[in-house]
């Protein structure tokens, strides 16, 4: 009797989709006083993603941080041909700080590709994103989608101040027109905002809102769309556990037919109709 | 290679790992191939719908985790419907685990759910009892028998009691569970704890107290395996902040006879598999040919120098 | 500089901390000034002399600790003619730990102690009740609050009761000893745990089974503290797992008056101070302006998104 | 109200005995296949050190091994002068497989110095070291407090192999006459060394003996000592939490007053009268 005819080394294919592997690091760099840019190496296995869906990182152990759980992270980029996975992330406490201090050559066990990532519907064709903070970071690839698939692309990157605006270099390489705004500047409030994007819908004809990074602006779309009757999509967040969805530790309230059901957003998100999140 | 089955009440495992509940679903499916479990065991379900509890309902300890997720459960007849289907085509056998209210309403669901693929009922007593100030059944032996004591006469299937290490008088529910009927116990589902932000004064959980389960619980869990497997002659199922293959062989030496992982699978999931392999691999190097070799053998002589008698 | 006061029943201590019982001797003269502390708490004495239990009496898992010392003692005319003097000259109160077999030689006991220099007797009720079929006393409301109410007749110094985490009804037996005369309350005392080397299969601890402690129990104790500050309205002292300014701060948000530090001495003999330092820091930083300004402010409120009621 | 007045900082000398001090590692060499010698840059507080007295060792936490309790380790040297304390011990487990990964430059948190350490009384003056495996360690500092008083020394070294009999050059630099015994040369067993030391009792005027290491060795010279009337003092191992006499772990029998009764190594030892260990 072959005791454990299930355990297939990671290094032969296997038809599983989610895959828990140990990556090297590439690079690690801070892109400005909170961010960190983690460039791994990732095997081919990993890297059949979606623009949206993230993975579950196991932070390393340092004398200062000692996480148990696993932390959620969105993809920030993903190349199959360069064996390439990125995450671009906020050090906010315990398992972060952790993350923060791999250095390249390090190694990090990460499981994934997890969840639900982002649809580009066919009739959405001038879609707009709208990010925020971290936010960025999970709708850098599907900036990057907009182009492959030849949609003209607008984006709304806001921050606290202007140096806090990230990637708006990637997103114009994608085609994208930005627009920047700051707290510190005034114009990121939903007062600015609201006319700005209602101005977009009539100039540039937007038919769909992405967004990740804030509740605010997530409410904002929420109004702006139901007035407009555009639709769209947004990635939330919540405290995870096992991130496959066995756990049931991080479902929200959603509207579906008529009535709120609790769905997990490690599963059944963490992308989900911008209309339907309560 | 060792032969690693080993027997559960009337149940033949092929081996002696497998999930506990509710840290285990169907979504495994796309990480290994379940069928290398000795058992599948589903997440808690009640007959009604429930929700369970606010969010946030996970928070992290010193290298363990507190859980307060409660029993959300879509009902019986979608559990029957839906769920079930799932684990047809899988010969390992699948144990369902129920709760309920009263005992009345124990024995009524045992009855439900005693269909064709349903293998073994595991009874999670950690709930609160209506009919005992909602006290839950596992905190006494009386609560205890007479809930295994009306499933007995409701279902053929073989029962688990799943045990709380919340009680102060484990050995006597044991062995209440035992008098009953139960056809195995397991040590043990999670412990009352709470964390607290120290920052903002906030308890970490929405529902203020939680369950702890990992590494920490481990040395309570243990003594409680070790505790019913001397005081019970029904097999003891082993529970508790298991992740390593020394963890397995320690509650095996115990006396359990088979073992659960839980919040293990949320820091690798592939730690099932994992645990059967190395497992494998010990007993051929310690030359043991047989899981059984292990079970209960816990040496507690005591060679050591024993203290002088009286302290002047 | 905030102020670090508290007040345990009659007892003013100048700050919250003091050393748990069993893990604090004169010998930590030697390492500071033990005037710096709320309190000074001895190991549990016994009336009668004592070897306590055989070795190994001390063992670690992960990140925490199991001990099976028992009780040695070297009995009660002992302890007041040789230990008792040695704590004349400093200021910090002393109090004084005693476990007894019966509810009555615990009262007799109670009155032999309460001498000049004895500030405050602290009940181990987690010994067992020869009168109980040796079930400790903390096990029980009905045996806890006998042991207290006889005690209670027999001295007027405090009485503080340490409860035990092994039992299922914290609460109830909590409320017993506020009802029988108790003047504070300790959560709590070490949870019954166990370990075995995997390599070996020998029981880790002499005694077999022993009490975890350290910063694994956190999670178990704080919770009783929240538990028992809000069922009684005698002060808690919260104790189990504390090493940091940030596990002080949990137990006086949940609601303790005061802390008691075990283990963490073992790992660091300066920590008592270092945790006192550190309380001053932090709520110098904070702007408030003494102990009690944080003293059971948890915040249980649920700002968090609460989850859909019904599950579809 | 001062709120801490008890927290003397450990840069200013103060009247206790006991320090928790942090050193820096100066080297960390492998004597042989199994054992370790660390030497720390140490202050002058924890360097009134005693033969015999042990330190507690808050080993680091690695990859491999989170030892949460400290480990006792005996002084293998001390040096005031040169600030410099050293040890040297056998990887055995959890808590030395940690500190055998400690790079020079790197930091150790040590408690002590501890217990009660040798003595060498007025009467002695022609003691016999006899040392086993990493009592070697222990009995080091012994010998060269012999050589400063002026007696002159006999070391029996006793390993399981030739090539595993440690320190004898050093030995040999206190003066000592050594004589290596080995398992695998057929030497080491009681057989061999009882009419060996009976013969140095003759040759030499042997009045002494110190051992540590082995429990068949001690029962031998509490043996040869009975009938011979020589005294002497061995050094006890017992596994330890506090170090410093509070917890009651430690305990082992001993003979005092004509009864058994229980003493805490860590206090009223590590050093014992040879004939009262029972
Ligand atoms: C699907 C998903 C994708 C994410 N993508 C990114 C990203 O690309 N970049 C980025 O910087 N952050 C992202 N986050 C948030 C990130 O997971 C948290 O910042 C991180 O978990 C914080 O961990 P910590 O230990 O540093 O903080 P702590 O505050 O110490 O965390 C304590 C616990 O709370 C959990 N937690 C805290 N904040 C969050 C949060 N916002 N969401 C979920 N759990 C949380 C942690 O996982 C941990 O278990 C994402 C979250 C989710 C759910
Ligand atoms: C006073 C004293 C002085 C010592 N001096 C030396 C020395 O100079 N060199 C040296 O190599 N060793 C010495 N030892 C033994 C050393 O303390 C142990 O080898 C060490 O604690 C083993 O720890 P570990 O985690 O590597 O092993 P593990 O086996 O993993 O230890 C598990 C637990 O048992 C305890 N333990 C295991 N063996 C012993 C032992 N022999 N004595 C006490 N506790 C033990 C450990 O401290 C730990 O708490 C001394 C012991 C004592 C009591
Ligand atoms: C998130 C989570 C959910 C759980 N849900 C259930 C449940 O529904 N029913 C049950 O009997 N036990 C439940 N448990 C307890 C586990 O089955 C197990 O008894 C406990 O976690 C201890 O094992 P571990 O330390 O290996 O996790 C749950 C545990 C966790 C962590
Ligand atoms: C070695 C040891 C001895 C103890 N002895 C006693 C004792 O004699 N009486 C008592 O009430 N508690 C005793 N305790 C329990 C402690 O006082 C304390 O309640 C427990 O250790 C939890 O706190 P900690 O996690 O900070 O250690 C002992 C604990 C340890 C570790
Ligand atoms: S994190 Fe476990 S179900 Fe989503
Ligand atoms: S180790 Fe604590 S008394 Fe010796």
């Amino acid at each position: 009797m072959p005791a454990s005819p299930c355990v297939v080394p990671d290094s032969i294919p296997h038809p599983y989709s989610i895959h828990e592997v140990e990556c090297r690091v590439k690079t690690h760099d801070r892109v400005n006083g909170e961010y960190r840019r983690l460039v791994l190496s990732a095997p081919r296995s990993v890297l059949d993603c979606e623009p949206g869906q993230f993975f579950h990182l196991l932070c390393p152990q340092t004398e200062g941080f000692q996480p148990y759980l696993r932390r959620p992270m969105s993809i920030y980029s993903y190349d199959r041909i360069r064996g390439e996975l990125s995450f671009l992330y906020k050090v906010a406490g315990t398992g972060t700080g952790a993350l923060a201090s791999l250095q390249p050559g390090e190694h990090l066990n990460i499981v994934g590709p997890l969840g639900r990532g982002f649809e580009i519907r066919r009739e959405w064709r001038r879609p707009l994103l709208v990010a925020r903070g971290v936010g960025l970071a999970t709708l850098a690839p599907l900036a990057s989608e907009c182009a492959r698939l030849g949609r003209p692309l607008t984006a709304i990157c806001s921050a606290r101040s202007p140096d806090l605006v990230m990637s708006t270099d990637l997103f114009r390489s994608f085609g994208a027109e930005v627009i920047t705004v700051a707290d510190a500047e005034g114009n990121s409030d939903v007062g600015s905002l609201t006319p700005l994007i209602e101005g977009l819908i009539r100039t540039r004809g937007i038919d769909a809102f992405f967004t990740c990074g804030s509740t605010r602006l997530m409410r904002m779309l929420q109004v702006i769309g139901s007035r407009h009757g555009i639709g769209g999509q947004v990635a939330v967040e919540q405290h995870m556990a096992c991130g496959i969805g066995m756990c049931q530790a991080c479902v929200r309230p959603f509207l579906r037919d008529g009535g709120a059901v609790n769905l997990r957003v490690c599963r059944e998100g963490p992308v989900f109709d911008l209309h339907e999140v309560l | 290679m060792a032969d690693l089955r080993t027997t559960i009440g009337g149940l033949t495992l092929k081996n002696p790992i497998m999930p506990a509940s509710g840290t285990f679903s169907e979504e495994l499916t796309e990480v290994f191939d379940l069928d290398c479990l000795g058992a599948l065991v589903t997440k808690t379900i009640t007959r009604g719908k429930r929700s369970g509890n606010p969010v946030p309902r996970v928070c992290e300890v010193n290298g363990a985790m507190l859980n307060s997720i409660g029993i959300p459960s879509k009902g019986v007849s979608w559990f029957l419907q839906n769920t079930l289907p799932l684990y047809r085509d899988y010969e390992a056998p699948l144990v369902i685990s129920i709760s309920a209210n009263t005992a009345d309403e124990f024995a009524r669901f045992a009855e439900e759910v005693s269909v064709p693929g349903v293998a073994a009922i595991e009874v999670n007593i950690s709930c609160p009892n209506i009919e005992d100030d909602g006290k839950a059944f596992a905190m006494r032996p009386g609560a205890t028998g007479d809930v295994i004591r009306r499933m007995r006469s409701a279902t053929h299937l073989p029962l688990w009691a799943k045990l709380s290490p919340n009680t102060g008088e484990v050995v006597e529910v044991a062995q209440a569970a035992e008098e009953a009927g139960a056809d195995a116990l397991i040590t043990a589902n999670t412990m009352l704890a709470m964390a607290i932000d120290s920052r903002t004064g906030r308890a970490r959980l929405g529902n203020i107290m939680g369950g702890l389960s990992g590494p920490a619980l481990k040395p309570i869990t243990l003594r409680m395996t070790y505790q019913c497997a001397r005081a019970v002659s029904i097999p003891v199922i082993g529970c508790g902040g298991i992740s390593t293959v020394d963890d397995v062989i320690e509650y095996l030496v115990a006396g359990a006879r088979a073992i659960q992982v839980g919040t293990a699978t949320f820091i690798s999931p592939s730690t099932m598999p994992r645990l059967i392999r190395e497992l494998d691999e010990v007993l051929d190097a310690r030359g043991l040919r047989s899981v059984d070799a292990l079970i209960g053998t816990v040496d507690v002589t005591d060679e050591a120098v024993v203290v002088a008698e009286c302290v002047r």
